[in-house]
């Protein structure tokens, strides 16, 4: 009871009082634009006739929907994200338990993983360009070296998907596992302790007591990269598909 | 059930701090055995070198006749309750304490009924369906104990599980453990550092200090005897009142010892061992129950006077803070009956049971033998 | 130095929760005021609202003689003493220390000597450098100490300040305040939990329970005369043995007491007020002191016999626990001498002191006049 | 000591040798690009002929710098970074303070400042633009009611770098502001209390604790940005840029 109420409930209605105005304002500077998105969003509006009188509701929508260029665009960007976030999840949460459970040099770790995160993205788009050029690149060499025929990475449709979603997970997976990495070291230490002395093998201790634990970080990593991913022309891969591959064009970015 | 030996157990962590070193154990089948220190001493480590949720540097550590150096610690057969009691955060209580069972395979039926018989015993079953978190201290301890119990193991291990409660709830824990041990039959192994816990639930107690044992008798025995001035320091409070001084030889096999004010002659029969150190500095132990307001109370009483400094009147007695003069003026602690009253630089004359003397030697620190 | 006076004070929160129900005190210039009760009976919630960290919801209080309701706890010129320490973690000790004179515009040469004579003091000169993460409890606990002692204030509030120390340690802090106290003369209020420390410092000792006053009073006189079974088993370790029975009038102004296989005639000059209360339901309140061996130890013994259950060996002192027997069998606890020795089940012969029992109305739990 | 020493030695070891092979594979892979990235700046290496046989130095760096457009980039870059971190610390250091006062309803202060984060940097950059707009802006507008010429946001070189300033201040002060908040409500409660009763004004407080007790946690959050405003082209600027105005052209999606 001492904890929760540390400052006297007077001096708490005045800074509460001093402090509102300028919430309110800034809240509404903030949420103006949003609500203008979502309200220009139903209505047949154009800046050279910025009039509201034609609600439209979701005619907006609807005509999107309807244009199969669009709907192909979602498709694949839903697809996209889903495996993006797939892949990286599993990886990461793997790397995490691993590197969890080593106790020294954690930072130089950390200083790593971090290092494809702080790359600008046109040099991520450009360096990977160069590994995987059809007759020049690294990738094909190595795979000829193993007498596996070159792949055409960036020109074939089929392939160039795969291959930006790999760049991405190469470019984002440290996010997944830096997020993992925290959530699994804030985990209490003493329930493996008892779980090891009531019988749990590892593989019990990591399904019984660290993946229910980890639930809510599971739950709010995965959140936090689903809309950073499904945000088109976000963090970077729009101008890195753009340099990555001029076959494969970002709307976004035309 | 089994006993628990320990030979030689050293334990050095990488970086090489030695935590444990050369300890030698004898913990009987079904004993109560009290693992007691200060903190640091190496008490917690050794227990869990027991669990086996540490790893032995060398030396041999034997459950029953099985030497389980290298067993992981599931295949040990031996519970453990933590200080922070470590319960799993996201089970309900029911799940908690059928959880290590659920891993061994035990049937259904029969974890339905231990879990059960073990909560009614400890008055947990209304909280089955809690978790730990909207659980109060003595239940999250009382969950902890079940999940230990429930397993019905060859031992106990009980890390300071009773330091994370209030003063009354440890005091019943304190009776209701030595009562459980006592239907069981169990070894358990039980680290405090709590002097009272000490000597009120061990059958005997193993007194440690940075990483060695000092000292391992039954609690009585300690008292009586400690070996040093560490243990005489340790065991009770207020503890043992040490004074230096040195001893004389008073002829005929007596010795005189002296401290300030305080000269005591100790008889020929009392003293046999002492005499030999006359003419040293020692360390002069003296109870603080030891000290009576009237010559007639024990055998062998001495007059002892001081000038009072304080009392602390705790109600059922008093403690009297006295200061026993001369140059090497120091102060001692005596229990009193609870109607003594003294205002400070109030003069006491006391009589200390002679009987009950301790002498130390100032430069080892150990207990010179009395015969 | 400074009287501090609550008259009435409620402390009610937003959420409708009432912490403190109208608390009347008087803490006397130079006092040393002791609130005692288990936690959540709103004593530290009544220390902070005279240290002005919480608004009183209504009622006065009163420094000295000016109302402080509405002043700023930094005018209010009291000092408090946190029970986690509260020191500013990225200062050193040093500037620990000062902190509050800088901010309140002290002459540097008045702080340094301040801060130096304070350190002394209490013997933490030689951490001046260190920060409060370098240091012991013990250590961080006369930083904490210290830094309200430079202030020079008109008053103390302590807020549980030993109770993150080691049993040792707060012994000895226990008579360092005291000390403190007698040669300062300022007025403190020291809240805690802790019957020992209550009974020991305080020059008085206001008990709380559920956020009101239960009972104010000198520790001897708040010891023998508690005005209600929550005194009488809160004031003792062990407590107050409590046993259900009930009163019958055995004539001549004199009553029986009965309780199980405990019958007590007691006479008519010990028992003039317990006798308009015969033929009800009563609590029968015996203290674990008040029983002796032999019937001579005390004037009014009265025989009680009765069966060990357990004893526990302090070293000191022997807890004797033994059943009264009967039909409403209860287990009471015992000091005994430090010889004593029974084993389970043993038939015990114990004299009680007959002039020393209280006894309690059962329905409304109070103390029943004696005169 | 136990808190630190959870698992066997032993024990560790074993995990440790598992997953090192997998640590090293996925180690190499992250730094690789990294580090040819780097290797290939010190060459001079094209596609066409990749050979490595002529050592460069530092001699692309320098042709870079000597290449008056780059220096003109690279100088409107770092005053953009300068500016744009420098408001949102202080406009974001303040809101924190004012919110970490209030108890109630912080999930949804959290969730209002966290919509401009979440939303799509190509709508950042439309809305804006129609908010800018110089004569059916919204802004515009409401200057001139209160009879204020009107500004050309946009077209205007000058004016442009800070209206994007504003637009990416805008859309990413929230972030300061969370992790600063976080910053905030993990100090220790404590020492306020001990300060309020030392003497010590909402000000002092301020100044001899809060700070102090937040370096740690304001180098972070200052680094952090600073690496994230200096990637040009990384999170939404570079699109956001593209779509805000047709006049500033963003070299990177060009």
């Amino acid at each position: 009871m001492n904890q929760l109420v540390t400052i006297e409930s007077a001096d708490r209605r005045f800074g509460w009082f001093m402090s509102a105005p300028t919430l309110a304002l800034l809240l509404a500077v903030i949420l103006f634009p949003v609500f203008w998105a979502l309200f220009t969003s139903v209505h047949d509006y154009t800046l050279i006739a910025p009039d509201f009188d034609t609600f439209t509701g979701l005619q907006n929508y609807f005509s999107a929907l309807r244009n199969s260029e669009f709907r192909h665009s979602l498709g694949l960007t839903a697809f996209f994200v889903f495996v993006v976030v797939l892949i990286e999840f599993v990886i990461g949460f793997g790397v995490a338990l691993m590197l969890n459970s080593v106790n020294r040099f954690k930072p130089i770790y950390y200083g790593i993983l971090l290092c494809p995160l702080l790359m600008n993205p046109v040099i991520v788009g450009l360096i990977w360009r160069m590994f995987l050029h059809p007759s020049l690149g690294i990738v094909n060499y190595l795979l000829s070296v193993v007498s596996i025929e070159p792949v055409n990475w960036l020109g074939s449709t089929n392939v160039a998907i795969w291959t930006i979603v790999m760049v991405d997970i190469w470019h984002q997976v440290s996010f997944m596992i830096v997020l993992l990495l925290a959530g699994l070291s804030a985990l209490p230490k003493e329930p493996y302790e008892a779980a090891r002395v009531d019988g749990a093998s590892t593989f019990k201790a990591f399904r019984h007591i660290t993946l229910p634990l980890m639930w809510p970080v599971i739950i709010v990593t995965l959140l936090i990269r689903l809309i950073f991913a499904g945000r088109p022309g976000d963090l970077d891969r729009p101008c890195q598909l753009f340099h990555l591959s001029e076959g494969v064009r970002q709307p976004s970015c035309r | 059930m089994a006993s628990i030996t320990l030979k030689n157990i050293n334990k050095t962590y990488p970086n090489g701090v030695s935590a444990v070193h050369d300890v030698s154990l004898d913990i009987r089948d079904g004993e109560f055995m009290i693992l007691l220190g200060p903190s640091g001493c190496g008490k917690s480590t050794t227990l869990r070198m027991i669990a086996g949720l540490e790893s032995i540097t060398s030396g041999d550590l034997l459950i029953g006749t099985n030497r389980v150096n290298d067993v992981d610690p599931a295949q040990r057969d031996i519970a453990i309750v933590f200080q922070n009691y470590a319960l799993y955060p996201h089970m309900t209580v029911l799940d908690n304490l059928s959880f290590g069972l659920k891993l061994r395979g035990v049937d259904p039926t029969e974890i339905s009924r231990r879990v059960q018989r073990t909560a009614e015993m400890l008055g947990i079953h209304p909280l089955f369906d809690r978790k730990p978190s909207q659980l109060s201290g003595g239940q999250r301890q009382r969950v902890a104990l079940g999940r230990a119990l429930v397993r019905e193991p060859q031992a106990f291990l009980l890390d300071e599980p009773l330091s994370n409660l209030d003063a009354t709830l440890r005091a019943a824990m304190r009776t209701e453990l030595i009562k459980l041990h006592r239907s069981l039959g169990t070894t358990i192994v039980h680290v405090t550092h709590d002097q009272v816990e000490a000597m009120t639930m061990g059958e005997r107690i193993c007194i440690m200090k940075d990483g060695e044992i000092v000292q391992v008798g039954e609690p009585m025995d300690v008292y009586r005897n400690p070996v040093n001035t560490f243990v005489a320091g340790f065991l009770a409070s207020p503890p043992m009142n040490l004074l230096a001084g040195h001893l004389e030889d008073a002829g005929d096999g007596a010795v005189k010892v002296l401290s300030g004010n305080i000269a005591f002659t100790i008889p020929s029969h009392l003293a046999k061992g002492f005499s030999s150190h006359a003419g040293k500095p020692v360390t002069i132990g003296l109870r603080s129950e030891d000290f009576y307001l009237s010559n007639g109370a024990a055998k062998h009483t001495v007059p002892v006077n001081v000038e009072a400094v304080t009392t602390e009147v705790l109600g059922s007695e008093v403690i009297l803070v006295a200061s026993t003069g001369g140059n090497a003026a120091a102060e001692i602690q005596v229990r009193m009956p609870r109607d003594f009253r003294a205002s400070p630089g109030e003069k006491v004359a006391l009589h200390f049971d002679l009987s009950q003397i301790q002498v130390f030697s100032t430069t080892t620190t150990r207990a010179l033998p009395r015969i």
